[in-house]
């Protein structure tokens, strides 16, 4: 067993890297309070688009607000919205899938007509309709990715669902006169939940990418209120004159997503060993 | 005394493949301290009758009594206070996350009696610190021995085993017939013993029936049946084991 | 066979007709009133009298499903009723929106394509080679950027760092090339990643050690693995569809390419209900199209997988 | 003595860091029908492999000989034939069998043979092989699979055949017709034929000799009729003695 061993002990030490590093990310974004030098909101007709320097350490974007700052608390917008978008789909979408999973009947046969047609849409061209007719902003954004979003936790739980009903210890707890919510508390929701969370994490990265290419387009957070798509959006028109407006944020939004698309990866392989 | 009785039970399938009859008329008895062996090659229904008779699935028709008593019908949360079910794959008839110990006390409808798990472990072969390990950490054969004793501690009285052993080594597999045939000579032991192995079947059980195609095509004392078989297929099924004999 | 492809057009109706409704709906409870905006966007002064005179000759004051029924049978006939801005009918701006949105996503997906699929063949064989890692490091990263931070980027370092390109797209060579990479290197990402994922589980199935057995040569074994992954492939591809669509939305707005995603923005910002409703059936209804054919292709592939 | 097809001095592998063969040193006689009995880990599918120089065993020390020359893996198809556990596992399950007939001939550039593999086809009791040949390998059962697989690793006319546990996954009735056409291909073409298997009574059907494995080493090897009526080995008396017998009368 030694070469399996090795190779999950690498994979072991590169998550607790990886996550310390997300980890890094969230607590720096959301103590933006603290650390960030200026007030993301107060612009100051002084010091438009200046250069990255000693009290602007990104620099000022057109309207002389710290970009530093704005990223920082941007990070905060984007990534809170980003785990509370995915915790709830995979909350009601694991919920869901299993019961169906484990039920079955008309019940399961509802959820695959539902999440059939859920999938049948493109998901960014349902999100661009529901956050451009319905027009609200960061919640239109995560309730426009979200109905989509839910189905593919409650399909992939559901499939989980029923390879774990086939196994002989659903059976045995039956002999054992067990209720089905005692089995499905004890036996299935445990061992449903790691492959279920591992695809979770897997989409953190591209949930980020939907949020953030909504508030680009202006469908999703609207300025002021600091977010990085917004502050890329605003920024690229002078792009020429202040780079670092546009650089940061997207350096920030790219590593971001970099470190928690990684992580995804890591752990899955992680868990295929 | 006859505990357990099955009589004219049917069961077809009607599902993609279209109609199947699994099961054809079949009727049989089990009395206390016996094994009544079943035997027949993939298809033959053998296993559907096993889940038929534990309340896993309904008969199409036919009806099933438990001492005089009849639970045609009922499904394995009533059945399983007096039958119990041993899986061909002892791994995973254990929550793979679940220690021993709890799977064990899960199957005792409430009853917390350490002392009988050990009486039970002890008599099936194993020792007490197997109970806090977990599925994945034991063999097959400890597994299957597990089983067994998990099945006893819920004090059903039959045992029903779906084909325990084929998926071991021919000495695990002889290590646990052995303990089998302690058990039934004890008189602890009243089951069903399911297998396509006529020879493992013949050393362990009392009487045998012979299933082909959903029907019982023989069913009588061991001696009978492998002495002189009347029906044509057990004959074949006794020539080709016999043509393998060492 | 026809017994299926029968159930394949009828679950085809049924999901556009849930489309249709759940555009129509979507309207019903959108934010302003149509007529209002119509006015104002016409500079009418808004006046009690007027607002209702123009609800009545918009006929937003029958019952709801009225007005659906009637709009549902205009879309079918094509005529996606009249663009709040101008009134022009909305249809033929969708249709040439299509063309240049179809140009463009063709050519980034045939391009992806070109690229993902031998990268993805060779680094499922040489699995963990240098070849391997390389690979997986770049599709990893492509996977990672938002196609509209790629355009960002590139524009600044190509447009105006270098000015090798032209910011605005034109219909040339030159002018697509931006639009396009900025499309095709996430799409690259992702499809070097699936692919190679169902050669591996290809790779390990009995079948490969069977030939190898038997001294088939290499090129045989991996021409088998690749007419086997067909089915899923085509799957991988159709769902790419779906996030090219939301991507080209996204790219077009950037470099002010006249297609149909630059179309639904610019309506977007102008409440211009009709044309968004329309381009959510005229890109719902091809992405399901779509998906529905890889289904089928799924299935004369490997006829055990049900539909 | 009949000739030495295959020679196997001082053999030791490991693989996947488990399974370690311990110094092996077998030989195969042309002709004969050489049986490996062994329970699982006991290395028998491992030897099988390194036979084969299969990629995932690493052969530490030791030697494996094909006629005086090194054997491995080009071999394959030519002078050995393998067939597989799995019945599914031969061909590609999706495509039909005459175009993977046809692609391992191209792969050792022979031309198709028809009476010959008309020959093994009845040998293996394979009737309107046509038709079979347009079929795909999901349509048929495992037994038929089997067949086509024996069939198709016999196609280049190989000395040898080496069968690993190819009756474990078919019904005893199944296995035991196998076995016979085995043997009658074994008289009709005389290929030598290498079977393992853990079935000690498949072994006593098939085996003119016998060598019995436990724990990466050959504790016994002779005979079929000396090695399974009166064993010298501990093991293999154990072994014998856990196979279950019909019950005397």
């Amino acid at each position: 067993m030694k070469q399996r061993t090795l190779r999950e002990k690498k994979l072991k030490k590169r998550i607790i890297v990886v996550s310390l590093l997300a980890l890094l990310i969230i607590l720096m974004t959301t103590f933006a309070g603290v650390i960030a030098p200026n007030d993301p909101y107060t612009t100051s007709a002084s010091s438009i688009r200046m250069a990255p320097g000693a009290q602007y350490p990104f620099g000022t974007d057109n309207l002389g607000r710290c970009v530093f700052s704005r990223v920082l608390y941007g990070g905060r917008t984007t990534i809170a919205a980003t785990f509370l978008l995915v915790f709830i789909s995979f909350s009601i979408g694991t919920v869901i899938g299993m019961l169906c999973g484990y039920y079955g009947g008309i019940l399961d046969q509802l959820l695959m007509r539902l999440a059939d047609i859920m999938l049948a849409f493109p998901q960014m061209v349902v999100a661009i309709a529901v956050a451009g007719i319905l027009n609200a902003g960061m919640s239109g954004a995560m309730v426009a990715l979200g109905i989509t979003m839910w189905v593919s936790f409650a399909r992939l739980s559901r499939s989980h669902t029923f390879s774990i009903k086939k196994e002989a210890y659903i059976q045995a707890a039956f002999f054992a006169g067990k209720s089905d919510f005692y089995i499905i508390m004890v036996h299935v929701f445990p061992n449903l939940l790691a492959p279920v969370l591992t695809n979770a994490l897997t989409q953190i990265g591209t949930t980020m990418i939907g949020l953030s290419g909504l508030s680009f387009l202006g469908l999703g957070v609207v300025p002021p209120k600091a977010e990085w798509g917004s502050m890329i959006s605003e920024a690229k028109a002078y792009i020429q004159i202040a780079p670092w407006a546009v650089l940061f944020p997207a350096l920030a939004t790219i590593i971001t997503i970099i470190v928690f698309n990684y992580l995804g990866d890591v752990v899955m392989d992680y868990m295929e060993v | 005394m006859v505990l357990l009785e099955g009589k004219n039970l049917n069961k077809c399938f009607n599902d993609k493949i279209g109609y199947t009859n699994a099961l054809q008329d079949v009727s049989f008895t089990l009395s206390k301290g016996e094994v009544l062996g079943i035997v027949g090659e993939s298809g033959s229904g053998k296993s559907t009758l096993l889940r038929v008779i534990s309340g896993m699935i309904p008969p199409s028709s036919g009806s099933l009594y438990f001492k005089g008593e009849e639970y045609t019908g009922k499904k394995p949360r009533q059945t399983g206070e007096f039958l119990q079910v041993i899986f061909q794959n002892a791994k995973s008839s254990f929550d793979p996350r679940m220690t021993m110990e709890k799977a064990i006390l899960e199957n005792g409808r409430g009853k917390k009696d350490k002392d009988e798990i050990l009486r039970l472990l002890e008599l099936v072969g194993l020792e007490e610190r197997q109970l806090s390990r977990r599925a994945g950490e034991l063999s097959g054969g400890q597994c299957q021995r597990m089983s067994i004793a998990r099945a006893f501690y819920s004090n059903a009285e039959i045992l029903l085993c779906d084909e325990i052993t084929s998926a071991l080594d021919v000495s695990t597999q002889a290590r646990v017939v052995e303990l089998l045939q302690r058990l039934k000579s004890d008189g602890k032991l009243s089951a069903v013993f399911i297998s396509h192995d006529i020879a493992l079947v013949s050393m362990i059980c009392d009487r045998i029936m012979v299933m082909k195609d959903g029907r019982c095509v023989e069913q009588g004392s061991t001696d009978e049946v492998i002495g002189n078989p009347k029906d044509e297929y057990t004959r074949l099924l006794i020539d080709s084991v016999k043509r393998q004999a060492i | 066979m026809i017994k299926k492809a029968i159930k394949k057009i009828v679950s085809l109706i049924v999901i556009l007709m849930i489309l249709s409704f759940f555009v129509f709906a979507l309207l019903y409870i959108a934010p302003g009133d149509p007529a209002e905006k119509r006015l104002t966007s016409q500079g009418v002064a808004v006046t009690k009298e007027v607002l209702d005179a123009e609800r009545e000759r918009l006929g937003l004051l029958k019952p709801f499903l009225v007005r659906y029924g009637e709009w549902l049978v205009r879309v079918i006939r094509g005529d996606f009723g009249v663009s709040f801005k101008d009134d022009m009918p909305v249809a033929p701006k969708l249709w040439a929106g299509l063309r240049n949105t179809t140009i463009l996503a063709m050519t980034s997906l045939i391009l992806s394509l070109l690229i993902s699929f031998p990268l993805a063949v060779l680094s499922a064989i040489k699995k963990n080679g240098i070849a391997d890692n390389i690979i997986r490091l770049f599709s990893f990263i492509g996977n990672s950027i938002p196609n509209f931070l790629i355009s960002v980027l590139l524009m600044y370092f190509l447009c105006i760092k270098m000015k090798l390109f032209p910011v605005i797209a034109s219909e040339n060579l030159q002018g697509l090339f931006m639009p396009v990479v900025s499309l095709s290197i996430p799409m690259t990402g992702r499809f070097i990643r699936q692919m190679r994922t169902e050669f591996l589980i290809q790779l390990k199935e009995d079948y490969v050690v069977g030939m190898w057995g038997r001294g088939v040569k290499g090129r045989y074994i991996v021409l088998n693995i690749l007419r086997n992954s067909i089915g899923h492939i085509s799957t991988v591809i159709a769902l790419q569809i779906g996030t090219l669509m939301g991507g080209s939305v996204v790219i077009e707005t950037i470099f002010r390419w006249p297609g149909i995603g630059k179309l639904v923005m610019d309506s977007i910002t102008a409440r211009d209900y009709p044309v968004i409703m329309g381009f959510v059936i005229v890109m719902g209804t091809i992405y399901v199209v779509i998906n529905q054919v890889s289904d089928i292709l799924g299935h004369l592939m490997d006829p055990r997988t049900n539909i | 003595m009949a000739e030495c097809l295959l020679d196997i001095k001082k053999l030791c592998t490991s693989y996947d860091e488990s399974m370690v063969l311990k110094e092996i040193d077998l030989s195969v006689y042309k002709g004969e029908v050489l049986c490996i009995v062994g329970e699982s880990g006991s290395g028998k599918s491992t030897l099988i492999k390194a036979i084969c120089e299969d990629k995932s065993v690493r052969v530490n020390e030791g030697s494996v000989m094909f006629k005086g020359s090194h054997c491995g893996h080009k071999l394959l198809g030519s002078s050995i034939g393998l067939v597989q556990q799995n019945p599914e596992g031969a061909f590609n399950p999706l495509r039909s069998f005459d175009v993977q007939f046809a692609e391992t001939l191209k792969s050792h550039k022979r031309e198709p043979d028809k009476e010959k593999l008309a020959a093994i086809f009845s040998t293996l009791g394979l009737k309107d092989t046509d038709k079979l040949l347009k079929m795909r390998p999901y349509e048929l059962s495992g037994g038929m699979n089997q067949r086509m697989a024996i069939a198709a690793s016999l196609l280049l006319n190989p000395e040898l055949l080496l069968c690993d546990e190819i009756t474990s996954a078919l019904d005893v009735s199944t296995a035991i017709a196998v076995v016979d056409e085995l043997l009658r291909l074994r008289r009709e073409f005389g290929v030598t034929i290498v079977f393992v298997t853990h079935n000690l009574g498949i072994a006593a059907n098939i085996a003119d000799r016998v060598a019995i494995m436990y724990q990466g080493k050959i504790v016994e090897i002779g005979d079929a009729k000396d090695v399974l009526t009166n064993p010298k080995h501990e093991y293999t008396k154990g072994l014998l003695r856990d196979v279950p017998r019909l019950k005397a009368m």
